[in-house]
């Protein structure tokens, strides 16, 4: 498994004895944050089976990331994963829980049904569609459910995020490391004019005229 | 004997205690809520109080942990010095531990270990 | 004629709280909806007297997406993937039974590959579904190991279903007329070896908690359910053969290829929380006595005797067929009327009634056994919603 | 005990049964006013002794005016199933309770009154089993409509 290298911006002062380390308050905290996030055991349905127990199990083990200690109190936990389908009985309580946890507290939204209502947004009369109505989210992990890798790649996300951006004076705000996540030279702009190219350009399946172009023979 | 020894070591003690303490004070957020402060009933809103008449027996069973707690406390310098004291030392202990073991055999035949 | 429709908090308020011999008052408390061992969002009030159990609540709607509210509006084939999200850990048994009844209203008959390929995915779904109850049961008496345990036995019955399947969880496999894709070349070797892994860990697994003294003490004539009540309250599957009434449908109504196969059915005596356990280790044994016998003779065929077409129209009348899943019957009642989707659709989930019996059983005993007793009736609550 | 003097057996009992027609098992339908008495004999009857509720549903039939409540017994001893249907109004759904009868009955109840309205007699806690107390409207009934739902675009 790579050793995750990261710089780290420390200073090292060396001193009679050996030498001291120092680094910038907000950095070790941070770090300290991020690499042992405490999960609340809080699962409603399926996600709760692949996301929570089998990334936390021996296979797929969370412990490689710090996060394998899954608390069951609020008081205790600093990562909320939503792992299920949030309904209109639920909601009130999973307001409360968030509320009762400690200050730097992250939620992680995973599985289609706590990002916009899933399977479950039509004709159902008590499902939330998605968990962002009721409390601020983090990270969004897609898949129904996702599959514990991709869990992982949402928790690692997560832990940029608190590296990047959060500093003691300013709880809770934190930089999405979305940007962070596009390959060096890419920018949003190109994104945008290529898909806006895609769009017009392929908007009819021209199997012929592309047969042509590939000078492949006639089927 | 210069004291200067124990002084430090109280000293270390109450820093390694209140700083730490104190750090998590001024670095920790602070943002007290009338729900955060509300007791954790698995999310639900808390039902009735928790001042409530319950069984005598906790009581009794926490007093007889705290005796045998600070007997086995009592006994760590003691049986640090054991060469030193000798015979007597140990004579010494055993009494000590027979009190207490009649304490014990006191309180079970009254029934405080049985649970309702 | 006495109709009255109460509350929620009316009821509690009705139920009186005495005082005990000890002179200590009893109290109310939530063993609320995010619960560890509620193994899913199932909210208990329980009337406490210092630490035992006297009365049980259950309050549930926690997980109620109305499934079935939306079975009214999608077709038979698109309803299947609604039961993955239902029991979701035999979801090849639920997609079973739906298919049952489409192929039962519309009398397709299958080949034996299709129906041998069913029966052998569904008793590794089983062997995986306990292999998942014993790691939480084993977490949920204290003890850690055997969660981790269990769990990575289960991953690999896990892979080799995605290998065929494609998904680990939610399998959308079992469709009307046949499967969504036929086995893997290699499927019979995987399972054969997986089965030669498993059967030493299996023994691994009695020595570390069947014969782990302290389990036996606290599973052994814990929350007693005898046959009479069992069946009063309408319980299946293994809650119901610990309690000593062998109804297995697998024996009674065999489907699939049940009925060319030798195997025994588990049946408990007292109904305790040991009985249960007991017969759920049983299960697997008999699982993989069943994968054993089948894997080796997979007859050729098509995987799908029906062309999938997307509008399946059920002529109108009442359909009614159940399976054996790993925790009990699951029944599918469709009302159809001749369009491509049901009038209405009904789901018997086991869980449902398997819970009730916590309400009867384990009044009297302490909270910790309370656990014991949740645990061994092994609820999912998606299941009870739905 | 074969299926057809099964159902012979059953329709012997009361007068208002009849065999349910367009099943694929075994059916009958019986008389609203006599559902009770008539529950109590089968799960009494040493021959049907129907000792097993499997479960206990409701269909919604708005245009006939009518709910129509579904009973499907199972004997553990006899090893025979039969479903029982009876039709209630729409606008007065009142039924008696067969919670005497099988205890599982009680939740199953609650589950139909919750979704469908279906008021119960003689049912120990008649109150809603997934919604909130304070929900307006059944859900499962075919004219609910809320603002909530969103509805497919065709």
């Amino acid at each position: 498994m790579g050793v995750i290298t990261e710089k780290l911006p420390i200073y090292i002062e060396p001193m009679p004895g050996g030498s001291m380390v120092l680094t910038s308050m907000d950095f070790m905290i941070n770090w300290a944050h991020a690499n042992s996030l405490w999960p609340l055991t809080f699962g409603t349905s399926c996600c709760a089976i692949e996301v929570m127990m089998a990334a936390g199990a021996s296979n797929h083990d969370l412990a490689r990331f710090g996060a394998e200690v899954a608390r069951a109190t609020p008081r205790q936990a600093d990562l909320l994963v939503v792992a299920g389908t949030i309904v209109k009985r639920m909601a009130p309580i999973l307001k409360t829980l968030y509320a009762q946890m400690g200050e730097p507290r992250y939620v992680i939204a995973t599985g289609s049904c706590a990002i916009s209502g899933g399977p479950f947004v039509f004709n159902s009369y008590t499902t939330i569609r998605g968990v962002d109505q009721l409390i601020p989210v983090d990270v969004y992990v897609p898949g129904c459910p996702p599959r514990p890798e991709a869990f992982f790649y949402g928790l690692l996300t997560l832990q940029r995020m608190i590296k990047e951006g959060e500093t003691v004076r300013k709880p809770g705000i934190r930089r999405k490391p979305v940007m962070a996540a596009l390959p060096e030279g890419i920018t949003i702009a190109d994104i945008q004019a290529e898909l806006a190219a895609l769009l017009d350009r392929n908007a009819t399946v021209n199997v012929p005229q592309q047969c042509k172009e590939r000078d492949l023979d006639e089927p | 004997m210069n004291y200067f020894l124990v002084l430090l070591f109280i000293g270390l003690t109450g820093a390694f205690v209140f700083g730490g303490l104190i750090a998590s004070f001024l670095i920790a957020p602070h943002k007290p809520g009338k729900v955060k402060n509300s007791p954790y009933e698995c999310g639900e809103k808390p039902m009735g109080s928790a001042w409530v008449q319950f069984n005598v027996g906790y009581y009794l069973f926490a007093l007889l942990f705290l005796v045998f707690d600070v007997e086995a406390a009592f006994l760590y310098p003691w049986a640090v010095v054991l060469r030193e004291v000798g015979v007597a030392g140990l004579m010494e202990a055993g009494v000590f531990i027979l009190i207490l073991l009649s304490a014990l055999v006191y309180a079970w035949r009254k029934g405080v270990l049985e649970w309702v | 004629m006495s109709i009255r429709v109460t509350t929620l908090d009316e009821k509690i308020h009705e139920i009186p709280t005495n005082e005990s011999p000890m002179a200590s008052q009893e109290y109310f408390v939530n063993m609320g909806p995010q619960h560890p061992s509620t193994h899913g969002v199932l909210r208990l009030v329980l009337k406490m007297d210092g630490e035992t159990v006297r009365e049980i609540l259950p309050v549930l709607g926690y997980i109620h997406r109305g499934i079935e509210k939306k079975g009214e509006h999608i077709g038979y084939r698109q309803f299947v993937h609604l039961t993955d999200r239902l029991d979701y850990l035999s979801a090849l048994a639920n997609n079973w039974a739906v298919s049952m009844v489409v192929e039962k209203a519309m009398n397709i008959e299958l080949n034996d590959r299709i129906q041998t390929i069913r029966t052998i995915m569904a008793e590794l779904q089983r062997i995986q579904s306990h292999q998942l109850w014993w790691g939480v049961f084993g977490m949920d008496l204290g003890a850690f190991t055997p969660f981790l345990y269990g769990f990575r036995d289960r991953e690999k019955i896990t892979t080799i279903l995605e290998e065929t399947i494609g998904a680990r969880l939610t399998m959308n496999y079992i469709q009307p007329g046949g499967l969504m894709f036929d086995i893997q070349p290699d499927f019979a070797k995987k399972v054969k070896e997986f089965i030669s892994y498993f059967k030493p860990k299996l023994e691994e697994y009695e020595t570390l908690v069947s014969n782990n003294v302290i389990f036996e003490q606290r599973m052994k004539n814990v929350g007693i359910l005898d046959a009479a009540t069992a069946v009063s309250i309408g319980t299946t599957g293994p809650v119901l053969r610990a309690s000593g009434v062998a109804h297995d449908l697998r024996k009674d109504e065999p489907y699939g290829v049940y009925g060319k196969v030798q195997f025994k059915v588990a049946v408990g005596s007292v109904g305790d929380s040991w009985d249960r356990y007991r017969v759920r280790i049983e299960e697997m044994r008999q699982s993989i006595q069943i994968v054993e016998q089948l894997i080796d003779n997979i007859p050729e065929g098509k995987t799908l005797v029906m062309k999938p077409a997307i509008k399946i129209k059920l002529p109108a009348g009442n359909y009614y067929s159940h399976i054996e899943t790993a925790r009990g019957i699951f029944g599918v009642f469709v009302v159809a009327d001749g369009t491509d989707r049901p009038y209405r659709i009904h789901l018997r989930t086991p869980n449902f009634n398997n819970l009730w019996a916590v309400t009867v059983t384990a009044p009297g005993w302490r909270l910790a056994d309370l656990v014991t007793i949740l645990s061994s009736l092994d609820i999912v609550v998606p299941d009870i919603d739905r | 005990m074969s299926p057809d003097d099964l159902v012979a057996a059953v329709i012997a009992i009361e007068s208002g049964v009849a065999k349910k027609d367009l099943c694929d098992r075994l059916a009958v339908n019986v008389l609203p006013e006599t559902l009770l008495k008539f529950m109590q004999r089968l799960h009494d009857d040493p021959q049907l002794a129907f000792d097993m509720l499997y479960t206990h549903t409701a269909v919604d039939y708005p245009v006939e005016n009518r709910i129509e409540l579904i009973y499907q017994l199972y004997s553990v001893k006899q090893r025979h199933y039969l479903m029982v249907a009876t039709s209630v109004k729409r606008d007065k759904p009142e039924i008696s309770s067969v919670s005497s009868i099988w205890r599982i009955a009680e939740w199953h109840e609650r589950e139909v009154y919750d979704l469908f309205g279906v008021l119960y007699d003689g049912h120990p806690d008649l109150r809603r089993l997934f919604l909130d107390d304070d929900w307006k409207g059944f859900p499962l009934r075919k004219d609910y409509k809320d603002d909530f739902m969103l509805e497919r675009p065709e």
